[in-house]
């Protein structure tokens, strides 16, 4: 990793016209457990791989319901996504009350980045540590965003976040165009497959590590967990084991790269693109 | 660049020992790092138009948009970081809407580039900000009629014929200073800032996917800041491609 | 690094006037008992609109009157808000121009989001309650009778909102004397038609009849009109029109009536 | 119709207030007389105020509260005019004078007249009465001469007027005003504002239009 | 509401003009608790004075799976009260992650009418729905928040038409004779649907229609029956 | 350990090129040196078991209380800071209280452990968005127990603003060995009079000193009886029993 003078304050720029503070903060991201998410035309799927610190205690919470219409997976400083989901529940409730709707999930994005930016130009603030997959459904459809800490925004098809998310990512790539005209169960087979791929290799996907949220067409936010994931998780067990291994190869290779490969040369936080 | 890493460039509010403030040269950086962006001022309105990689195949097409209205007769995009240029943008809305409420009229294309360029400039004074890393565009259409402005980091602000930022930015100026600019109509300037795309990012686009963004403001769009119209860019950015390969005939390799 | 103050902590302090505190509480000091002693001045009267086939027909005259002076006889008092709403207003004009402002701001707000979700009628309505009914908190009201008509996704639009906010939504709407003179007449034709909706002449007729009485008994109304419709088409307002008035009866009327 | 009542003392431009538009600028016209009750104050007031260049206002009601606002506009006006590098308009004028009247609505007894010219519209007449409403309009009087007129300028207005018939006009509906209006007398003031710059034009007392009288 | 005028720097004006911020829409809520099932019921007209302003105003919300509010009086206060539960329920929900019961909305409603107390909800409340146990309750407020648990109440401009033919009706109270109430729903539906049909005889702002909420164990049911509408 | 590890361990706000906040992980560092506390959980109630650590023989024993109560059903057993525990206590009463005031009935025991964390975050922004209060991070973990229509539950607090649900969890300077020994003795059907044992029997295990019940403290949260400090013929009694 790269350190030097211009890498302790969020208000420095290194002479490469870099903000370090900023991509440190994406490194937390990095470190949370995976989430994924992926759409269709009428639904969003976002699923979550829980951790647990010790055997005596319970898995933390990936997935947070954010209104009717919406719902997020974090990943990284949970402390930081219980602020900003504050804020985006709060920016739905102005909207119910105001306008009697419910907030086109593009404006509370909008809103995301604008406040998410303040924190990364004033002295004594940092950027969130914690990275977003926004999952929601308004009058133009189902939306999925990643929210990463430099307050950047992107509408995605499918999309993962945390450690090991890049296989995931791979899998994606692969069959993402059939995801548009996919139906719902198939939409939650291949976020489950998805997700799979980022479990470390001497652990399994089980109905207490993940967490599986709906929202799309005529169907509320809802979080599923636990019992009410096992008919899903059958779903996949019948997989020819001969995907997984193949994703696992290329796991191993992704694990090697510091920095995601999917992102611009000069470093992912910076986005001038 | 001699006083670089000597402690004279950590901060917006230290001048160098040769007097430049070396905060702002290194948020200029990040503009320079941008994908290509371009304004031009034809006779009867701007074009506006900004280059993106598409850094993921999962990303939903045609979504992400740069370039934002600040209100009907002004549109401002910023080339740098998105998030800084969002916050600029936000900004510009709300200078806008202050000027509203103050006079109930539309704010002026001088007077939001004047109160935007010393927002700008006000974070290059202190050393517990960091100056923006974007450049802005600011294209609208008054009572005076179409006109460009370009604000650096640094709070700098002109008005402009032509102007472009980000990656390339000099081989694109140099095709801009060939146009003859007050004698094109806006839909002709599309053309132009599509076959200028095109040949400035020609070796790019062969290894990455990149989404070219159009807006315009004009007589055509009802002085109104919107997208340039679909058919419109395709059949630009058909002719910028077919420009290329005439250019390359020799090259078989070419699309 | 020094901690100098951050000049930037609240992004520059333009006033901006926070209409609504959506979830906080008011609190006791909220509520000063300094009330503005707020009578309306320029003034504009009746409002009617009904749902027809189309969408929303909606009828005011141009009239702007000071106490019993007609004063401005050129004014509109419905404005367009987005493609679909229209707003026509009684009462003080002044705050009716600030009500416009505010329309205005709104959807300046909405084509710079461009998220393809234009605000339905309801939800103009709604912020627009909100707006007349915190004003209302304030004691500081918003001196007016608002009807609010739309068309949007086929379903018409129709409600109704004064200055102390309440609200309500019906097929007829008649503020001012209008309340009193042609909502009757209104619910009349309504009922008739059993269920079925007017067609665009029958609700033309109906408004134009009803604005003919209170041409007739409205002493600060005008024969000078303005009709308004939202349909699927649009928003349009008609240049000032007049309607004949019959008068011939009086010739051969003498004396004290009877 | 007064929102806010005199205070005891407070000076009124019991007034006779107009302006009217013409092919290439506005004529502004008053009364001069200020009254305390029906004590006159001062029999040759200047009710016509400049706020800039090109843009005049006339002013009704308190003389305090409408200096004042004209001292803000005057101010405010100035300050753009540099800012923007160019001359306001007369809208832009109007629209300062109308939020100043509409958000101190209850505090405020002032009716105001703007007119003016700028190279965008020309001459143009906008009236703010009390409660603070805005009102373009191709002719306006106001105070409370203004009631006793309204049926003399409405038969005598013509649209496209030349300066000089303009002049005519405004000096005959003011002198009808004073002649009727107890709140209103002394001399008219005229000032003609197009694109050459404002020429003042002064009828003393003694000099005005004659009418009938019995 | 505040009774005297308070000398502020302002020089008095005429006080006579003061704006009235309150209106009174009428409109009649009544709600009853039977043993596993709870009804609250309101009519639909909004009137001002003698001015009937809308046949269809609804005055009965539903809240939660399991309650239900009526307001009567000043609609837009009665409005804007139900919002603002709405807002404080979807909080309770996110901070809590379980719907709030009718007992403890009974009791915010409490403190939210109180919060307001010197500048009140010009609104009769009634809260009905099912405990935490299952058992039908009611819960009548005054306009700052005084409440209490009742079996049934009655509230708005119909309350002393109703209320005494509830007490007869269901509290048995001062009669001659001496039958027993098996309160059924079906029997307490109806009881209420004759309550309505009474009050809209004798009370102009009473009528067009009456919105009946049936609170169960498994949902709520609204039922609308048409009244008089003159 | 305590040697500066970087310049991007001093600001609270300040990320290493690792993305960690290196003042919140002192913080919970703060906690290692901590006086040993265990909370287990089963079906009949929650145990908390404290070492008071008696530093001098002119300390008045019982003034040391390192188990409070935070509502008649939530008690909390605190290592790390004391008087920075002061503060969350107090706050989470206050919640407490609050709560039952405006909804009339018992908070729930994860609201009142969100509400605490919410509190630990006020070295930044608060989780409804509010300015920051403080200028570092608390110094202390608790453990939360209490019992609500959820059944007896115990949390795990720190000073990051996390909480974690436990069944059972040591913290403190002989945490690492507490939990390893929790962890094979603990099972599903551990009855309140068990984990009573197995507190003391795990704390004796991590104490320098011996267990009496000056230096122990213990509190049991049941559904019945709320929470409920130990009396010192109790604490012997199972002592007596290890």
């Amino acid at each position: 990793m790269f350190r030097n003078q211009y890498d302790s304050d969020i208000t420095i720029w290194s002479p490469q016209g870099r903000i370090h503070q900023i991509e440190y903060a994406m490194e937390a991201v990095k470190q949370g457990s995976a989430a994924v998410g992926l759409r269709s035309n009428d639904y969003v799927v976002i699923l979550g791989l829980k951790r647990s610190s010790d055997e005596l205690a319970a898995y933390q919470k990936k997935l947070i319901r954010i209104d009717d219409h919406m719902g997020i997976a974090i990943a990284g400083l949970t402390s930081d996504a219980r602020v900003l989901s504050n804020f985006m529940r709060n920016e739905c409730m102005k909207s119910k009350f105001n306008f009697n709707r419910p907030l086109p999930v593009e404006d509370v994005v909008t809103s995301l980045s604008e406040k998410s930016q303040v924190n990364t130009q004033q002295y004594g603030k940092r950027p969130y540590g914690v990275g977003l997959l926004i999952a929601g459904y308004d009058k133009t459809g189902p939306h999925l965003y990643e929210y990463s800490p430099s307050g950047n925004c992107y509408d995605y098809i499918a999309m993962s976040i945390g450690s090991r998310s890049q296989s995931a990512r791979t899998y994606f790539e692969k069959f993402y165009k059939t995801f548009a005209e996919a139906s719902l169960d198939d939409l939650i087979k291949h976020g489950l497959r998805a997700l799979r791929d980022t479990v470390q290799q001497d652990k399994e996907l089980t109905i207490h590590n993940c967490s599986l949220g709906i929202v799309g067409k005529d169907k509320k936010f809802v979080i599923i967990e636990e019992e009410d994931l096992k008919p899903y998780l059958e779903m996949i067990e019948e997989d020819a084991p001969a995907a997984t291994t193949e994703a696992a190869t290329e796991n191993a290779a992704d694990e090697a790269q510091p920095m995601d490969t999917d992102t611009p040369g000069n470093g992912n936080a910076m986005d001038t693109e | 660049m001699s006083s670089i890493g000597t402690g004279y460039d950590l901060s917006s509010s230290t001048y160098s020992l040769d007097g430049r403030i070396f905060q702002v040269e290194y948020a200029m950086k990040a503009v320079d790092n941008s994908g290509l962006c371009i304004g031009l001022r034809a006779k009867d309105g701007i074009v506006l138009a900004i280059s993106k990689l598409v850094h993921s195949k999962l990303l939903v097409p045609k979504s992400n948009k740069r370039i934002a209205s600040v209100d009907q007769h002004i549109g401002m995009v910023c080339p740098g970081l998105i998030a800084d240029g969002k916050a600029l943008i936000k900004r510009a809305r709300a200078e806008a809407q202050n000027y509203k409420d103050n006079f109930r009229m539309p704010i002026s294309g001088k007077m939001i580039a004047d109160r935007m360029g010393q927002f700008v400039q006000a974070y290059t004074l202190y050393s517990s900000v960091r100056p923006f890393g974007c450049s802005t565009l600011i294209a609208t259409y008054d009572s005076v009629g179409p006109s460009l402005y370009m604000i650096d980091p640094s709070g700098v602000y002109w008005g402009y014929f032509g102007c472009a930022v980000g990656k390339n930015k000099q081989i694109a100026k140099a095709e801009i200073e060939k146009l003859k600019l007050n004698e094109l109509t806006s839909r002709q300037a599309v053309m132009e800032v599509a076959r200028i795309m095109y040949s400035v990012m020609e070796d790019d686009i062969k290894d990455r996917d990149y989404e070219i963004e159009y807006t315009w403001i004009c007589d055509e769009s009802d002085k109104k800041h919107v997208e340039v119209p679909s058919d419109l860019i395709e059949e630009a950015e058909r002719k910028a491609k077919e420009s290329l390969d005439d250019d390359d005939d020799d090259d078989m390799d070419d699309e | 690094m020094n901690t100098y103050p951050n000049p930037f902590s609240e992004a520059i302090s333009y006033q901006r006037m926070e209409q609504y505190d959506q979830e906080h509480l008011e609190s006791l000091s909220n509520i000063s008992p300094m009330t503005r002693t707020q009578q309306p001045i320029v003034t504009g009267t009746s409002v009617l609109a009904v749902k027809y086939k189309d969408g929303i027909m909606m009828t005011t005259d141009c009239l702007a009157s000071y106490g019993s002076l007609a004063r401005f006889k050129n004014i509109e008092r419905m404005i367009k808000v987005g493609n679909s709403t229209i707003i026509g207003a009684s009462g003080d004009m002044s705050d009716f121009q600030y009500i416009t402002y505010l329309m205005d701001k709104l959807m300046t707000k909405e084509y710079n989001a461009n998220n393809g979700q234009p605000l339905a009628p309801e939800n103009i309505y709604e912020y627009l309650s909100q707006v007349m009914y915190q004003r209302r908190n304030k004691f500081d009201p918003l001196w007016n009778a608002l009807v609010v008509g739309g068309y949007q996704d086929g379903k018409s639009f129709l409600g109704y909102v004064n200055l102390r906010g309440t609200t309500y939504q019906s097929d007829t709407i008649a503020t001012g004397y209008g309340a009193y003179i042609a909502q009757p007449l209104l619910r009349n034709a309504v009922e008739k038609k059993n269920g079925e909706l007017f067609t665009e002449e029958e609700a033309k007729k109906l408004l134009d009849d009803c604005m003919r009485v209170l041409f007739y008994r409205d002493a600060r109304s005008l024969n000078k009109l303005q009709r308004a419709t939202v349909t699927a088409a649009g928003v349009t307002i008609s240049e000032p029109y007049s309607l004949e008035t019959e008068w011939g009866f009086a010739e051969h009327i003498r004396g004290y009536g009877a | 119709m007064n929102t806010a009542p005199l205070k005891p003392g407070e000076v009124s431009l019991g007034t006779t207030i107009m302006a009217v538009q013409f092919n290439g600028g506005v004529v502004v016209g008053a009364d001069s007389r200020t009254t305390t009750g029906s004590y006159i104050a001062n029999r040759v007031t200047d009710k016509l105020t400049q706020v800039h260049d090109h843009i005049f206002c006339c002013r009704s009601g308190s003389a305090a509260d409408t200096q004042a606002i004209a001292d803000i506009v005057h101010y405010n006006l100035q300050l753009l005019a540099a800012q923007e590098g160019e001359e306001p308009t007369v809208q832009k004028a109007a629209n300062l004078f109308q939020q100043l009247v509409y958000q101190n609505k209850d505090a405020l007894s002032a009716g105001i007249i703007v007119g003016g010219y700028d190279k965008y519209n020309g001459g143009s007449v906008y009236s703010v009465p009390l409660g603070g409403s805005l009102h373009k309009q191709p002719f306006c009087i106001g105070g409370s001469g203004s009631t006793y007129i309204y049926g003399f300028c409405d038969a005598e207005y013509k649209e496209n007027m030349t300066k000089e018939e303009c002049v005519d006009f405004v000096k005959r509906s003011v002198a009808l005003a004073m002649s009727r209006d107890g709140s209103s007398g002394g001399v008219i003031r005229l000032a003609i504002i197009d694109k050459n710059g404002v020429e003042r034009i002064f009828v003393p007392g003694n000099q005005l239009p004659q009418f009938f009288e019995g | 509401m505040i009774s005297e005028p308070i000398p502020t720097a302002q020089p008095a004006r005429q006080m006579a003009n003061r704006f009235d911020p309150y209106e009174d829409n009428g409109g009649t809520t009544m709600a009853l608790a039977g043993e596993d099932f709870c009804i609250v019921a309101a009519d639909t007209r909004q009137s001002d004075g003698y001015h009937i302003n809308c046949r269809y105003a609804p005055k009965a919300h539903q809240l939660s799976d399991k309650t239900v509010i009526g307001t009567s009086g000043f609609y837009a206060d009665g409005i804007c009260l139900v919002k603002r539960i709405k807002q404080r329920m979807e909080w309770y929900y996110h901070q809590h992650d379980k719907v709030m019961s009718t007992p403890a909305l009974a009791q915010l409603l409490s403190v939210m009418l109180y919060q307001k107390r010197f500048f009140p909800y010009y609104c009769f409340t009634i809260l009905g729905g099912l405990d935490e146990e299952g058992k039908g309750c009611v819960f009548d407020y005054d306009s700052v928040g005084n409440v209490e648990r009742v079996k049934y109440q009655a509230e708005g401009s119909g309350k002393e038409l109703l209320q005494p033919f509830l007490d007869s009706q269901i509290g048995l109270k001062n009669r001659a004779t001496d039958d027993v109430l098996d309160l059924t729903e079906e029997k307490a539906i109806k009881i209420v649907k004759d309550a309505f049909s009474s009050v809209t005889e004798r009370d102009i702002h009473t009528g067009d229609c009456v919105e009946i909420y049936i609170i169960r164990k498994d949902g709520i049911e609204c039922e609308k029956y048409p009244l008089k509408r003159d | 350990m305590f040697l500066t590890r970087s310049e991007y361990d001093r600001g609270v706000n300040t990320f290493s090129p690792e993305g960690r906040l290196f003042q919140v992980e002192y913080a919970i560092e703060a906690i290692k040196m901590g006086s040993t506390a265990i909370g287990i959980q089963t079906s009949e109630g929650v145990i908390l078991a404290v070492e008071k650590r008696i530093t001098s023989t002119l300390l008045e024993p019982s003034s040391i209380e390192k188990i409070l109560e935070i509502d008649s059903h939530i008690g909390c057993a605190m290592s790390g800071l004391n008087a920075d525990a002061r503060t969350m206590i107090d706050h989470a009463r206050v919640q407490a209280q609050n709560h039952t005031f405006v909804y009339d009935e018992p908070i729930k025991v994860e609201s009142i452990t969100q509400a605490v964390c919410d509190l630990a975050l006020r070295f930044g922004e608060g989780a409804q968005g509010e300015e920051s209060i403080m200028s570092r991070p608390f110094g202390v973990a608790l453990l939360i127990a209490g019992c609500d229509e959820n059944g007896p539950q115990l949390f795990h607090a720190d000073p990051s603003g996390t909480f974690t649900k436990y069944q059972a969890k040591a913290i403190g300077s002989g945490s690492e060995g507490a939990q390893t020994e929790l962890q094979e003795n603990y099972h599903k059907s551990l009855t309140l009079k068990e984990a009573e044992v197995l507190s003391l029997k795990v704390l004796k295990q991590v104490m320098e000193e011996k267990v009496n019940s000056v230096n122990v403290q213990l509190c049991s949260v049941t559904p019945e009886k709320g929470y409920r400090l130990y009396t010192e013929e109790e604490v012997n009694e199972i002592i007596s029993a290890i």
